[in-house]
């Protein structure tokens, strides 16, 4: 995204609105037990304050809060989360994903809340990376036509 | 733990494999390929050790979360899984053998990395499809699939990405259309799982959305298996993907939509339902036969030779549709037996396209010469045979693919479809030799003179190897097809069809 | 060419319509998939959701609790095709951080 | 038959976005356009999915202490709107990679007309 | 009745044999010598290993060997029953002499690529002994269609673009006929549940309906009629003439077509059954082709001036002669036509050798150069002058042995026209084989100085097989006494 002129209402708006906005992110993703709120909505909140920088302060500022080249390791890592604490219940001897069988807690009902949570955790991370790689990768398609 | 685990691990090795290589490799990027590799292999040896899982101990069932089906998601681990399973794995981990040169050759590689990682996310996909029994699942693991061949055909010629572009819009109609039916089921029997909704169809009778979800499911898989004339996207597709990718798909891609129209059609609703209530397996097999001519036809007049082999995969998959749709055990044995047999030949045959690229900088047909073949003689005996075996001469497997079906049409006493068997398998002939005079007869072309004081320039190893192994197995596989056939395959037929040969 | 897609498209509606005579009335609470049990006696999935979510799984938030743990494997699979989605970006357009190409 | 009419009036509004979508897939020349058509095609079945959760005078599915869990026709359906979760990031992906395909075609042909494009790819030597 | 079977693995050593020499043959494409010694070799092992199942066949004990399923409730199996071991000796006896002469032939044109020549010649012979032995339909469509590809090479072999064409109709003849074959097979076993091969035939038992049995016959006629060159299905036959001559000689004077033959014995009395044909009157059926394709063939043969294309003509008509004995259904009638099998072979290869030795010798292929050949040749012409009378059945040579039979066997079935027609076109054979006997010895030829007879290669074996002619005249015994089995094992004595 080649920038034509710098305005300062839309640098420091932006800049003031997207840490709230990466809050609220985290926020949907750790409430998610208890109202809407969820992994991939939160990931997409994040991403969107990622990328609500790249837009108004342009992508190669935003480097420096996101690097590009982490984008799709990120992600692979978001999903390895996830995959993860499925494989750590199958390797605990239940079945993939059945989190009773990890030692978050005693009790399963807890445990099994720990397993979601840490599912989230993961769905958030994936979504997030891979939303602004895409946003990135789209842009890089642009340079030469 | 691996046994009681096994009919889950095939899909998630290929995932994790999938998730590791990104990180992996970011650093030394040739460890995308050894992983790959040894995901395949990992991968194929757990769905061969499946097959006599099943065997001696029937269908397992393995429940994700522990959670019993309908509020979990089961994967359904049954002779027909198991058998589709361990013929996909192994397909792939030969191509990708052959794989690695033609990738360094096709692609830059700082690419290697996410294609390596793609094609894993496809094989899950694609293990995923034919092991769930749930149907949303089913959806989820279609998508996964379908993207990543979008994305693995995008990287070919010049011209690919249109051909994915159109793929992809294609593709996603199918899988809305299956998301739809998945709806239309849905609304009024309250669940997503197969065998659940085995037991519930019948209580809930023939009702308008029940038809219409069966028709928008039968035409998603329809369109994922290239069903005349759902075909559109194949040809295309098939020709500008770069090798490695074309022949993935060409021996399993299409073959998923197959088995999936098998499962929901003989597995969920039932022979009688979709023969007798909707007659949708006759209308099946009328698109079938249909298929097999028109891609018999075409395939006379392409030049291209992977072009020539994406319009007989119509065809053959033609055999397969026909043979589901003709409804009788013999159909489908031979329709799921052509499933093995098909993958070998067009496997075979789109690595023989693979090594001409390789070695002769093209695969077009008119540009053969029989100094090709002093050149790359393995290369040439091996797409002979592999032709051979697609005439369907014995003691190839595509003699008894053809033995099958002819069995299973005149059961049903359709001569319409037996004539048109034979009739195509005169016409593979046709256009066959068209390519094998070429290789044996026409002396050599000026350019090739040259390239002969060169003498013999067979390509390497480790993509010759795969393709005579491939070429070998039609002849092997041919002359086991009793055990396949017998051992295994009469055991999945479906409730109301089954079978015992004399 | 033209009038065989309009074709299509009426076929497409039509079915629709067919299958809609099918349908509960919308927001029916006694309709198939909100009963207890199935047609054929077997246990409805969502109702279970509703009652033993908490218990089970020590989430007040259902969709949450079926979505990472009920078809966690589904979720799995979501991921997966939002990571191959940015895998295909990456592989179809991603190109070397290298000077000449990025003005 | 008013009854009907009525009880399935959402119906009808997905029936009639579907149908929108489906033609922009199938009618429509530019690919841009062909996306948006897939696009609102997803959305579409998205909505048909989380229409037929609905129940009168239900909640969403959230546990809420004052009702309790006893009933259930007090929340409506919880597992298509998970569903519908997971479709709609299959929709997103699918467009992003459509997306991408467009642009390369883009650079390469300099064209999204879809009959421009096949008279190029015609005319275009391998 | 059904003869006491052995278990033995001489059937399948026999098939294997010539199929072992090709790789040999293939490592020693550098060695001529070598490669020739190879396929002599495994020549005389295969007749040594035939001959050896004979003596049990002529005492009713039948070698069999059955590997295992090749489709569900389908054995392959090899079966040495009397016919087969006729069929199987009169194959790989010829196939030695042929070999001795396609030395003399290549090495005097010097062909090219001489290895796959070899090679492939092998394999069609393992293929011809595996059709003879073949105990079931699908071992014998096994072995029919590996014959139907294999032979494909050798009709090419000039790689003109005659030949290629030639290659193309040879293709698409036999390989219709495979599917079709195939069609028939798979039905009768959705019938009977059981393919072998049962004297008085396998449907013995199911009376099977009109509309069932008619069609099925017309596809099996499909599948064996275009090998045994039938007439609206005989045109691949002369057009394959472009091979070289060995080629012409021993495949389409022995191996495809009488496989071909061979396969029609098969269906009509071991699959079908004598009663089964009699009911639906397709033993007519068959008895109308014959006897027009023997008229016709005849009649064609003497139009043709290209040596070859006469001599393959007069192949059409004579595969015919046992058609004809086959429909006729009765025990004399299947002696004769098996002693035609046999002995037509000895008599056409005959010809074929000289016509190839004339070729080589003077690169004459046409009827009308052969003035005065017969005097720098005399050899050659002379065993073509047995051969040609022994067509026209004149005694005391093998032709008028199994026409004989045939004759009579016509007259004894009620039907003395057939008779006549057998006279008639000895007759017709007569015009159009003695004119070039007569051209070759009693014409002046002209631009014949300095010729001298061909190579001895080429030579000793047609010199021989002529001979073998006259003296299978004189003592028909070994072949009459199988006929004669195979008759008994039929049609009760």
């Amino acid at each position: 995204m080649r920038r034509n002129e710098n305005n300062p209402i839309i640098d420091l708006i932006s800049s003031l609105v997207a840490p709230f906005i990466m809050l609220f992110g985290l926020y949907v993703i750790f409430h998610g037990h208890y109202s809407p709120g969820g992994g991939f909505q939160g990931g997409t909140l994040l991403a969107a304050s990622v990328i609500l920088l790249r837009l108004s302060l342009g992508s190669d500022l935003g480097q420096g809060q996101f690097p590009s080249r982490l984008g799709t390791p990120l992600a692979s890592l978001g999903v390895l989360i996830y995959y993860g604490t499925g494989l750590a219940a199958l390797l605990l001897g239940g079945a993939f994903l059945n989190y009773a069988f990890i030692p978050f807690s005693v009790l399963t009902p807890l445990r099994r809340s720990w397993g979601i949570l840490s599912v989230e955790i993961g769905v958030g991370l994936a979504v997030m990376a891979v939303l602004v790689a895409i946003y990135d990768d789209l842009l890089e398609g642009e340079p030469d036509a | 733990m691996i046994p009681t685990n096994a009919p889950a691990l095939a899909p998630l090795i290929f995932l994790l494999a999938a998730l590791i290589i990104p990180l992996a490799a970011l650093r030394i990027r040739r460890l995308a390929y050894v992983l790959a590799m040894a995901a395949a292999a990992a991968a194929a040896a757990v769905s061969v050790g499946n097959i006599f899982r099943v065997l001696e101990s029937g269908t397992v069932h393995y429940r994700f979360g522990g959670w019993p089906p309908p509020l979990g998601i089961e994967y359904v681990l049954d002779p027909l899984s198991a058998f589709i399973t361990a013929v996909i794995n192994l397909t792939a981990l030969v191509v990708l053998v052959h794989a690695r040169l033609t990738v360094a050759a096709d692609l830059p590689e700082r690419k290697h990395v996410p294609y390596y990682a793609l094609v894993m996310l496809m094989m899950s996909g694609f293990n995923g499809i034919v092991l769930t029994g749930d149907f949303f699942n089913l959806y989820v693991f279609l998508e996964i699939a379908s993207l990543s061949l979008y994305g693995l055909i995008a990287v070919g010629d010049r011209k690919s990405p249109v051909a994915a572009f159109r793929y992809l819009v294609i593709g996603m109609v199918g899988g809305g259309f299956y998301l739809l039916g998945v709806g239309f089921l849905y609304i009024n029997s309250g669940s997503l799982n197969m065998a659940d909704l085995k037991a519930i169809l019948p209580a809930v009778g023939a009702r308008p959305e029940i038809i219409v979800a069966l028709c928008f499911m039968v035409l998603g898989f329809g369109i994922k298996m290239a069903l005349f004339p759902l075909h559109g996207w194949l040809p295309d597709a098939y020709t500008y993907a770069p090798t490695a990718t074309s022949s993935l798909m060409a021996p399993i891609g299409t073959k998923i939509g197959a088995y999936g129209l098998l499962r929901v059609l003989f597995f969920v609703f039932g022979v009688n339902f979709v023969t007798r209530t909707v007659p949708l397996a006759q209308v099946i097999s009328w698109l079938a036969a249909a298929g097999i001519l028109y891609g018999s036809i075409m395939a006379m007049a392409q030049d291209e030779l992977k072009r020539m082999l994406a319009f007989s995969s119509i065809a053959q998959v033609g055999y397969i549709g026909l043979g589901i749709g003709l409804a009788n055990p013999l159909g489908l044995l031979g329709a799921v037996l052509h499933v093995l047999n098909h993958g070998l030949m067009k496997a075979c045959l789109f690595l023989v396209a693979g090594n001409f690229r390789m070695r002769l900088g093209h695969s077009r047909i008119r540009a053969l010469d029989s100094g090709a073949r002093r050149r790359m003689p393995w290369t040439s005996a091996a797409f002979t045979l592999a032709a051979l075996s697609m005439i369907g001469l014995p003691p190839t497997v595509g003699f008894f693919s053809k033995w099958y079906l002819a069995l299973g049409t005149i059961r049903n006493r359709s001569w319409i479809f037996l004539a048109v068997i034979l009739a195509s398998s005169l016409l593979n002939a046709v256009y066959f030799f068209r390519v094998i005079e070429r290789l044996y007869l026409r002396p050599a072309m000026q350019d090739n003179e040259a390239r002969e004081t060169e003498g013999r320039s067979e390509v390497a190893p480790s993509m010759l190897l795969p393709t005579l192994v491939l070429a070998l197995s039609l002849v092997v596989i041919g002359l086991l097809n009793v055990v396949i056939v017998k051992g295994l395959l009469v055991r999945f037929l479906p409730p109301g069809l089954e079978f015992a040969f004399p | 060419m033209k009038a065989a897609n309009v074709l299509v498209l009426v076929a497409f509606c039509g079915l629709l319509i067919y299958a809609a005579t099918g349908f509960p009335n919308r927001g029916d609470a006694l309709s198939v998939t909100n009963r207890e049990t199935s047609p054929a006696g077997t246990p409805n999935a969502p109702a279970h959701y509703i009652r033993r979510a908490k218990e089970e799984a020590h989430t007040d938030n259902m969709v949450t609790a079926i979505l990472a743990d009920y078809r966690g494997y589904d979720t799995l699979g979501e991921e997966t095709v939002i990571l191959t989605a940015g895998l295909i970006c990456y592989l179809l357009l991603r190109r070397e951080r290298s000077g000449h190409e990025k003005e | 038959m008013h009854d009907f009419l009525v009880g399935h009036y959402f119906y009808w509004f997905i029936f009639l976005l579907m149908t929108i979508g489906l033609a922009g897939i199938i009618l429509k020349r530019n690919l841009i356009k062909k996306v948006i058509g897939m696009s609102i095609l997803q959305v579409a079945i998205i909505l048909f999915f989380v229409a037929s959760a609905s129940k009168w005078d239900a909640t969403v599915p959230i546990l809420d202490p004052a009702l309790g869990a006893a009933d259930v026709t007090k929340y409506i359906n919880p597992l298509p709107h998970c569903l519908m979760l997971t479709a709609i990031v299959v929709g997103v992906a699918t467009s992003g990679v459509a997306f991408a395909l467009i642009i390369m075609i883009w650079r390469r042909f300099r064209t999204l007309d879809e009959n421009e494009l096949l008279e190029k790819l015609k005319n275009d030597p391998d | 009745m059904s003869a006491p079977a052995a278990p033995s693995l001489l059937p399948l050593l026999a098939v294997l044999v010539s199929l072992a020499a090709v790789p040999l043959i293939l490592l020693s494409s550098r060695r001529p010598r070598l490669r020739e010694t190879w396929t002599l070799a495994a020549a005389a092992a295969k007749f040594g290993l035939v001959l050896a199942l004979l003596p049990g066949a002529l005492q009713g004990r039948i070698a069999v060997f059955g590997l295992f399923e090749i489709v569900p409730g389908v054995r392959l199996e090899l079966r040495a029953d009397p016919l087969g071991v006729l069929f199987a000796l009169v194959a790989s006896g010829l196939w030695i002499l042929t070999s001795l002469y396609s030395i003399g032939y290549t090495r005097g044109l010097n062909e090219h690529k001489q290895t796959r020549y070899f090679a492939f010649f092998a394999v069609c012979l393992s293929a011809t002994v595996g059709i003879a032995f073949a105990a079931n339909l699908v071992t014998f469509i096994l072995f029919y269609e590996i014959l139907t590809i294999a032979t494909y090479p050798l009709v090419i072999h000039k790689e003109t673009p005659e030949a290629v064409s030639a290659g193309r109709k040879y293709l698409a003849f036999t390989l219709s006929a495979g599917v079709l074959l195939i069609a028939a097979a798979a039905w009768s076993f959705l019938l009977v549940g059981d393919l072998d091969f049962k004297p008085g035939g396998i449907f013995t038992g199911l009376a099977l309906a009109g509309k069932t049995a008619v069609p099925l016959f017309l596809l099996f006629l499909g599948g064996v009629g275009v090998k045994s060159a039938v007439m609206p299905l005989h045109s691949w036959l002369p057009a394959a003439m472009v091979a070289p001559t060995p080629v012409s000689a021993l495949l389409h004077a022995v191996a495809v077509v009488k496989a071909g033959v061979f396969g029609l014995v098969r269906v009509v009395v071991f699959v079908f059954g004598p009663d089964l044909l009699r009911r639906f009157h397709l033993d007519s059926v068959l008895i109308v082709l014959a006897v027009t394709t023997i008229l016709v063939g005849s009649l064609l043969a003497l139009r043709q001036d290209n040596l070859k294309r006469r001599l393959a003509y007069s192949t059409v008509s004579h595969l015919s002669y046992i058609v004809l004995g086959t429909a006729l259904l009765s025990g004399p009638a299947i002696i004769g036509a098996l002693l035609h099998l046999a002995f037509h072979a000895t008599m056409k290869i005959t010809l074929f050798f000289c016509a190839g030795a004339i070729y080589v010798n003077l690169h004459r292929e046409n009827v009308s150069e052969l003035n005065g050949t017969g005097k720098i040749m005399p050899w050659t012409m002379a065993a073509f002058t047995l051969g040609s009378l022994g067509l026209c059945g004149v005694p005391p040579l093998n032709g008028f042995v199994s026409k004989w039979f045939l004759g009579s066997a016509a007259v004894g079935s009620g039907r003395p026209l057939l008779a006549g027609v057998l006279i008639l076109s000895g007759l017709l054979n007569a015009a159009y084989l003695l004119p070039i006997v007569q051209r070759s010895f009693f014409r002046r030829g002209s631009g014949l100085e300095g010729r001298r007879e061909a190579s001895p290669w080429m030579v000793a074996p047609l010199v021989l097989t002529a001979v073998l002619s006259l003296a299978l005249g004189l003592f028909p015994g070994t072949f009459h006494q199988l006929a004669v089995r195979v008759a008994a094992g039929l049609f009760g004595g």
